[in-house]
């Protein structure tokens, strides 16, 4: 504590004097200033450009250098035969990716949800040991996505770790990662393992929020446990369980690392997702296409942001409902 | 305590074993085997060499093939058990092999040459540790550089992170001023940015500033991560004015303030983000693979990525520092874990 | 003054060339030569956004050579001996310059040459002879095929998920993706017929379904593995796995190199490699020079071969013995089999590495091709997609 | 309507005993107020009654029917939390409705017991808001609610009005005084504030440290209690303690002497000359004399409250004495004031703290 | 030691006006109590006072300086605030320190200041103790040292006792008023609880929906409060208010009709026949009579509390009027009560609330 202490006593007088001149809420601007300096520069003014880049075009990565092609690259992505079928788009694969994307959303957020509702529910019992427990399932929140995506690549792979104890155990060895639905459920499995530690801990401060009169009420009104679970425990971790859900679906849409090297995209394209395709276009590939990788991640933010005030809507409707 | 609340509630009743406690233990002990179970594996398999690593099936451990000396020959041979016609078991050096037929010799009788079939012999294995997968990467691969470079770019972040984002928090969780409801939501709107799409006009601010190739380019933009500055605003609010007032009346300026009232009490927030912080920072691989280009700049991550090349992954190598890198993570977790659970209540993450 | 190399490595070529730099330094102490080990995934992608900002390291180890012609340094002036170069290393210059340029931008570290290598023990358990050198592509796979039948193996044969690794037997079976303006020509028949088969084995379980299917786009991925696991009775890639499956194998089993199997036309290999080059912007030409001149002198491109069982470009390197080292006997004559095959490389094949836009078509390749093996394109909708995805490609680059 | 018998009832939390063998037996439609100072156990004995919890030894019974091992919500109690316990998430109706809808009532009667009960608690105005929403003594009365419509056998309150601000909880209380009457429902309730225990309770039931001290009315805790604790615990500003010695008993008098405060003669008691006893007096029984006999005290601090005036004083012998006298009074601090007393009006406690009776005569 | 002046301090939040144009003189020394219905401004005043807010209107003057814009830190004053917010993560000893360091005053001193504020409060003990390791009654004490410590010019305290139990309140609250008499230091003390304000306050400073309706002694707000409000607001439990309507006036006597509930004669008040007024009537002040003259009222509910009887009854006008009686009797709920009382007792409002003086003669 003491060079916080050291800190809090140099900077004090020059900083006195500036809340003598400025006031209390010039204060507010000085705490604000640094991060709002380094987030405008570093986040918000390469926002603004990557919009100038999705319209030009050509193969220069300095915007200096690129031709101006107003919204070329948009009608490129929306350049199809037939809506309904994505193979006549121009840009099948970015269309695919959209597919693949949605349906991977859909299938993690709901495993996510339940995965780390159960976990939570079940660290939220009277255990010996409870922070080791909790520290088992919040462990591979620690690891690097491509270190998650490398270990199950190799547990999983033909010549894996759990073909080889199916092997053992006598079963038929299933090539994981080149049968698609198994693969796509590699993808979910994979990322759920991942991150649902993070959530379960979110739930379970959740849980241990919500009063044990509650219960011992539920308890004299006779309540059966699956309805205490659907009518107390349910409604009451909503605020919990609708945080879990933005933050799910958001890095959920923008799944990359773990499934990258997991799966590359295979089985064909079955677990390409969206933003591996705006890597691949703007960078992996040998002629990189920054302004149509550009055009696809303005995209996807749209549709992010999107859903994310939907969600907060919701969150907010929820809680002039519920006073608290 | 009745069944009702033995699940769903939080404690375990009378001493009888309902079907939750079962399933209870089923999911601990299933989390358990799941969750380490392949990080087991990882440190495991680090130890292998490249051809062990290659193998199929896969050993549980590390194996090798014993190799003996034997007489009147340069190099050890390695030692194989075979079966021979009548059924008996031999231990017997291999001295080469010719198609499927395998030349062997008794060690303890070298002179005379026996032919195997190859189906015919196992080799005989012992348990060792290639723990030159660790060593050489640290000692000849300048890895306790690149081990430096990663702590200084997480130590730096951290604390940057820590400082940026605690202070904007403050400004946006205690103070009432015009365009505060503007900058909440348009950090909320950019936790929704991946890096990836920034990626290249990020390249360009960094570049223009000069800080390609340099530990502070791949500090920077991670610092004023948007997650950070939500969660610990959430925190502060439930600080109460009071303190505030009253240390105003203490006639602290808002600098003390800051520092000596709000930063002690939010500690719970701060060591979540730290913690969070750290995994990010330490785990970070795309960012400073594109700015550092460097041997002496590469932290961890990059430095691990070397040995993937073109044509050949030196897996071994990979493995074995991953291994390293996790350490220090983990040790952070260990540390400051006990402050997850309330750092998460508190900041409510609402 | 200091002279920054970017090195990338698949295998001990990093440790060999640090070697031969410190010696360099112990004989010129004024010039600092510091060697970057990077990962390859730096040279592919980040190194041309340095390059295109004007900046980058002075000398580095690139793959996409010609793409990127524009950056590289004209050693000329700077070299002891401008004619040595020409003689000796002359050969590829025009893979890493410009179209009609005149400059040494640098050499080449390695040749590599697709081909094949055959798990000699496998096909001798199945009873099973090893197609000799004029075998075609349905000869050696059906070979293969009976050594799978009967040794159970998961898989005849493997190519490596790559568009590079392809190319070598559409050219025998007759393709030339050069078209007569030297832009990419529309698919043609002899890739049409490579590929057909490739689908067709990938479905009837003669190829390995896992490597080009378990993936997405370029990504590379490698079945060594599975011919290292005696998985395989053949396998397609080339001469830089020499000393990969050496190392891995051990005397598990024995192989042997095969060289490319034929086609239509030829028995054609494609060549390829990586250079070192040196970069237009850096600060120190002259010191650049020495260190090229030094590296590409005869005996430590020797040395280097040697050591890291590369192929060398270098013609008088080539000329005399070389002693590659190493105690395995299957490396020697897998070495020599590469040697030997690379006279039997296709004109077509041997245009591709000076060609500017055969990085585009091997992705396009690779990328609709391994589609059409997870069935989710027919091959015929795969040639319309390689070909109009290629015809963006062009476009966009022209702006 | 409910008889509750207790029998030996004992609880420990590991090695902890917390109750210890607890007889009681509650009778029909009385009230009864558990009270005792903070950990004595009085949630833990309402905790067992109710079934959310298992005596460790000891049998309870409601109308004579061992329910020992039934489980709280068949035994037909119902319960009042400290914090209502409403569930926040939904409507006044839905949280009335939610017990009766696990009994599978037909909705119905659920809907006309709603009805009767927002009635007779004047809740009806706000039956569609959530808890929230609600004022304090609006929840407390939604929290009885919940328990009046199951039609239990008897109700069971742990501290209800705790939450509520002073002026909330005196209107409260009475409310509660009026639906025991008009329910005339068996009823426990829990409360460490001993004006409600007063105004409430049919029977008080005193309990330390597990153990019952006393059980009675209110009045007889008040004017006999069995020892030192009920004495100092019951009565609100607590009883003044004077240590005293007998003198001497004749006649039918005794005399006891007080430390340095003079001495004072009372009807005989069942004590010998000699003994130390402690001298109990209500601070509201000292009444403020000119002259003449009394008891002189050295004013320290006076309150005037306006209906009252509390006076804080210091006896010769240094013991704190405080007198609480009606109306108001013109004493200052500083000044010695003389109290007077009725001798019917004192409490005398032996070595051990047990009320010293009157000699038999 | 100072005096505070407020001139014409109004305060809005945005539209609504929270405090309208106070006019207050507190003198040195003197330790004045504002109480009011919540949401009245009490606060809003206090941090007006203390500089953490600035009024809208008007000026505040510490010894006639002055300080409306002056900051809270320089206006020399300290704060009590209601939660203590007492530092958390700093031990007793750094929470008395953190003012004095921030005023740079030398380490010795500090400790001296410290010393000295521990001894007055008992608080030496605890001086390393973090303040959750405190009891409520000891934060209470930590949170009076650190406003001690810095010497203020006058105390502030916003409801400081809101949060201690029944019993720690009481004794708390007598060691504020000793403290007030030893430093003999400005106080402004904001509270709702009347108890506290009648023993506290020099003054007492009545606030209603921003304004202020009366101040004065307490005995003063409690004898003679100046309007309805006032009336009801000060004494507990409240005075009962009965309609009323001036029969006639002569000889220095009025007679008052009260409705269904006879008459009464009191002196003289200015007011003329017929004129619609409340009759105020403290509870403390009836007394039960058993016959003669009186007001009758049928019993509704009896609480006997040992010390007091409380009885809530009903007039035949169907007003409810509740008596407080001192000891015990013996009343039951349905049966008919008689009380006497005092014509000096009885307040007199007039139709617009405010009080009627007895006629001029
Ligand atoms: N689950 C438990 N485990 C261990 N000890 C407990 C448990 N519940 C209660 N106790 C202990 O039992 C004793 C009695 O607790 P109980 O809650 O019944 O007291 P109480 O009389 O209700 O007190 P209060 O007036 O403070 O509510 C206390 O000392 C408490 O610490
Ligand atoms: N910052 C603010 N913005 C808007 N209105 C406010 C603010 N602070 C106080 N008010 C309003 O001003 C009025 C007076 O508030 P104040 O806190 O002074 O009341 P109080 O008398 O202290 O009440 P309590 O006894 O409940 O503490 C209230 O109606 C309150 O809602
Ligand atoms: O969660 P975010 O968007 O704040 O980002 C945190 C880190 O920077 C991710 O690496
Ligand atoms: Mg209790
Ligand atoms: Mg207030």
């Amino acid at each position: 504590m003491a060079p916080v202490a050291l800190l809090a006593r140099v900077f004090d007088p020059p900083l006195r004097g500036l809340q003598k001149l400025g006031g209390t809420n010039a204060m507010a601007a000085f705490f604000l200033a640094p991060n709002m300096l380094i987030f405008g520069v570093f986040v918000l003014f390469p926002l603004a450009v990557n919009i100038a880049y999705s319209m030009t075009g050509g193969n220069a990565l300095f915007l200096t250098n690129r031709e101006f092609v107003g919204l070329d690259q948009y009608e490129r992505l929306f350049d199809c035969g037939n809506y309904l079928d994505r193979q006549t788009c121009r840009e099948d694969l970015f269309w695919t990716a959209v597919w693949n994307t949605s349906v991977f959303v859909v299938l993690q957020v709901s495993l996510m949800v339940g995965v780390a509702l159960v976990t939570a529910l079940v660290l939220n019992r009277d255990l010996k040991a409870r922070s080791f427990w909790r520290a088992v399932f919040f462990f591979p929140v620690l690891l690097s996505p491509v270190v998650v995506g490398l270990i199950w690549r190799w547990i999983l792979q033909r010549q894996g770790l759990l073909n080889f104890g199916l092997y053992e155990l006598g079963f038929e060895p299933v090539n994981w990662l080149v049968e698609r639905n198994w693969a796509f459920a590699a993808a979910v499995g994979v990322s759920v393992w991942a991150h649902v530690g993070f959530y379960a801990l979110i739930l379970l401060a959740g849980l241990q929020a919500i009063p044990k009169e509650l219960y011992e009420a539920a308890e004299m009104d006779g309540t059966r446990p699956g309805r205490v679970f659907w009518r107390i425990t349910l409604p009451l971790l909503m605020p919990n369980l609708l945080v879990v859900l933005v933050l799910t679906l958001i890095r959920a849409v923008q799944i990359f690392d773990e499934v990258y090297v997991l799966t590359g995209g295979g089985p064909g394209t079955s677990t390409l997702f969206l933003t591996q395709y705006i890597y691949e276009v703007g960078f992996a590939s040998h002629l990189r296409n920054p302004g149509l990788a550009s055009a696809a991640s303005i995209l996807m933010g749209l549709v992010l942001i999107v859903l994310t005030l939907f969600q907060l809507g919701i969150v907010r409707r929820n809680d002039r409902r519920g006073g608290k | 305590m009745s069944r009702v609340s033995s699940f769903l509630l939080r404690r375990r009743g009378d001493t009888r074993w309902d079907w939750t406690d079962v399933f209870t233990w089923f999911w601990l002990i299933g989390g358990f085997i799941l969750m380490f179970g392949p990080a087991a594996w990882l440190v495991n398999s680090s130890f292998k060499t490249p051809a062990a690593l290659a193998e199929f099936p896969p050993t549980l451990l590390p194996y090798v093939t014993e190799l003996v000396q034997v007489d009147g020959y340069d190099n050890a041979l390695p030692l194989y058990e075979v079966t021979d016609e009548n059924g008996d078991a031999r231990v017997l050096a291999e001295v080469r092999r010719i198609g499927i037929v395998s030349q062997m010799v008794d060690p303890a009788n070298p002179g005379e040459i026996i032919k195997v079939n190859i189906q015919d012999r196992t080799p005989r294995r012992t348990v060792s540790f290639a723990t030159e997968n660790y060593v050489e990467p640290l000692v000849a691969n300048d890895f306790l550089r690149y081990l430096w470079n990663s702590v200084f770019v997480t130590v730096m972040a951290t604390i940057i992170t820590l400082l940026t984002n605690s202070m904007a928090a403050f400004a946006l969780s205690k103070y009432q001023f015009r365009g505060r409801s503007t900058v909440m939501m348009l950090i909320v709107a950019t936790l929704m940015v991946p890096l990836s799409v920034i990626i290249v006009p990020l390249y360009s601010v960094i570049s223009a500033m000069g800080l390609f190739n340099s530990l502070w380019g791949v500090i920077l933009p991670t610092v004023a991560t948007p997650t950070g500055v939500f969660m610990l605003r959430q925190y502060m609010l439930t600080i109460p004015d009071e303190l505030i007032d009253a240390a105003r009346m203490d006639k602290a300026s808002e600098w003390q303030i800051y520092w000596r009232i709000v930063l002690p009490l939010t500690a719970p927030a701060l060591a979540v983000l730290a913690i969070f912080s750290v995994v990010w920072r330490w785990n970070d691989f795309l960012w400073p693979l594109i700015v550092l280009s460097r041997r002496e700049l590469y932290t961890l991550q990059v430095g691990l990525n070397t040995y993937a090349g073109e044509l050949n992954v030196q897996w071994h190598f990979i493995l074995a520092m991953t291994v390293v890198t996790m350490i220090p993570v983990v040790l952070v977790f260990i540390f400051l874990q006990r402050f997850i659970t309330t750092g998460i209540a508190g900041a409510g993450l609402k | 003054g200091d002279v920054r190399v970017m090195w990338y490595s698949d295998g001990v070529e990093g440790e060999v060339i640090q070697d031969l730099l410190n010696r360099f330094m112990e004989q010129n102490p004024d010039i600092n030569v510091i060697l970057d080990n990077v990962a390859y995934q730096v040279i592919q992608e980040q190194l041309p956004i340095e390059l295109e900002a004007g900046r980058g390291p002075d000398i580095a180890r690139v793959t996409n050579i010609k793409t990127l012609a524009d950056h590289w340094l004209d050693l000329t002036p700077y070299l002891a001996d401008p004619e040595y170069w020409r003689t000796n290393l002359g050969a590829q210059f025009d893979w890493m310059r410009p179209d009609g340029s005149e400059i040494i931008p640098g050499f080449m570290t390695q040749l590599t040459l697709t081909g094949g290598f055959a798990n000699k023990t496998l096909f001798e358990q199945a009873g099973v002879e090893i197609p000799g050198p004029e075998a075609t592509w349905d000869e050696w796979v059906e070979a293969a095929g009976k050594v799978q039948d009967s040794q159970q193996l998961n898989a005849a044969f493997a190519i490596d998920r790559s568009g590079h690794r392809i190319s070598a037997p559409n050219v025998s079976y007759g393709a030339n993706y050069i078209g007569p303006d030297r832009l990419p020509a529309p698919v043609d028949e002899g890739t049409k017929t490579f590929a057909r088969k490739l689908v067709e084995w990938t479905e009837s379980g003669r190829m390995n379904k896992d490597v080009w299917v378990s993936a997405a786009g370029t990504t590379y991925r490698a079945a060594a593995d599975d011919f290292i696991n005696a998985q395989i009775a053949y396998y397609y890639s080339g001469s830089w796995q020499v000393a990969n499956l050496s190392t891995k194998i051990g005397d598990a089993f024995d192989w042997v190199a095969t060289g490319s199997p034929c086609g239509t036309v030829a028995c054609s290999g494609l060549p390829g490699g990586a250079a070192l080059v040196g970069i237009k912007y850096t600060k120190n030409p002259e010191e650049v020079g020495k260190v090229m001149d030094y590296l590409a002198s005869e005996d430590v491109v020797r040395e280097f071969t040697e050591r890291t069982l590369f192929l060398p470009a270098h013609k008088g390197v080539i000329a005399g013995e070389i002693d590659f080292q190493s105690d395995d006997p299957n490396v020697k004559a897998a070495l020599t089999a590469f040697v030997k095959a690379t006279g039997q490389v296709h004109e077509n094949a041997n245009a591709l590495p000076a060609w500017k836009w055969g990085t585009p078509v091997y992705g396009a390749l690779v990328t609709r091709i391994s589609q059409a093996m997870a069935g989710e394109l027919s091959i015929d909708d795969a040639f319309t997609r390689i070909d109009e995805d290629i015809k963006a490609q062009v476009a966009e680059a022209s702006k | 309507m409910s008889r509750i018998t207790l029998t030996g009832v004992s609880r420990s939390f590991g090695q902890v005993q917390v109750l210890h063998d607890i007889d009681l037996d509650i009778r029909d439609g009385e009230l009864v107020v558990f009270v005792g100072p903070s950990g004595c156990g009085k949630s833990t004995l309402l905790r067992l009654i109710a079934g959310l919890d298992r005596p460790t030894k000891g049998i309870i019974a409601i109308n004579d029917e061992d329910v020992t091992r039934v489980a709280a919500a068949d035994r037909g109690l119902a319960m009042v939390f400290q914090s209502y316990a409403l569930y926040p998430h939904m409507s006044v109706r839905q949280n009335l409705a939610f017990g009766l809808e696990n009994a599978r009532m037909p909705r119905a009667e659920i809907d006309q017991r709603i009805a009767e009960a927002a009635r007779m608690l004047e809740i009806a105005p706000y039956l569609d808001r959530r808890p929230g929403q609600l004022s304090g003594g609006q929840r407390q009365r939604v929290a009885i609610g919940r328990a009046i419509v199951r039609n239990p056998t008897a109700f069971l309150l742990d501290e209800p009005l705790s939450n509520l601000d002073a002026e909330l909880r005196i209107s409260t209380r009475a409310e509660l005084a009026a639906l025991h009457e008009r329910l005339s429902a068996t009823m426990i309730y829990v409360t460490h504030d001993q004006t409600e225990a007063m105004t409430l309770a049919d029977r008080i039931v005193v309990l330390r440290a597990g153990r019952i001290e006393q059980v009675g009315t209110p009045l007889e805790l008040y004017n006999r209690p069995a020892n030192l604790f009920v004495a100092g615990f019951i009565g609100a500003p607590r009883m003044n303690f004077l240590p005293a010695k007998i003198g001497w008993t004749k006649d039918g008098r005794t005399r006891l002497d007080l430390e340095g405060a003079g001495s004072l003669e009372v009807e005989a008691v069942a004590a010998s000359a000699g003994d130390e006893i402690t001298l109990g007096l209500r601070p509201h029984q000292l009444r403020l004399v000119d002259g003449g006999e009394g008891m002189t005290a050295e004013v320290s601090l006076v309150e005037a409250l306006g209906s009252e005036t509390v006076v804080h004083t210091r006896t010769t012998g240094g013991q704190s004495l405080l007198a609480v006298l009606s109306g108001q009074h013109d004493v200052a601090a500083g000044e010695t004031a003389r109290f007077s007393l009725d001798s019917a009006d004192l409490h005398l406690f032996d070595k051990d703290g047990v009320r010293i009776q009157p000699a038999a005569n």
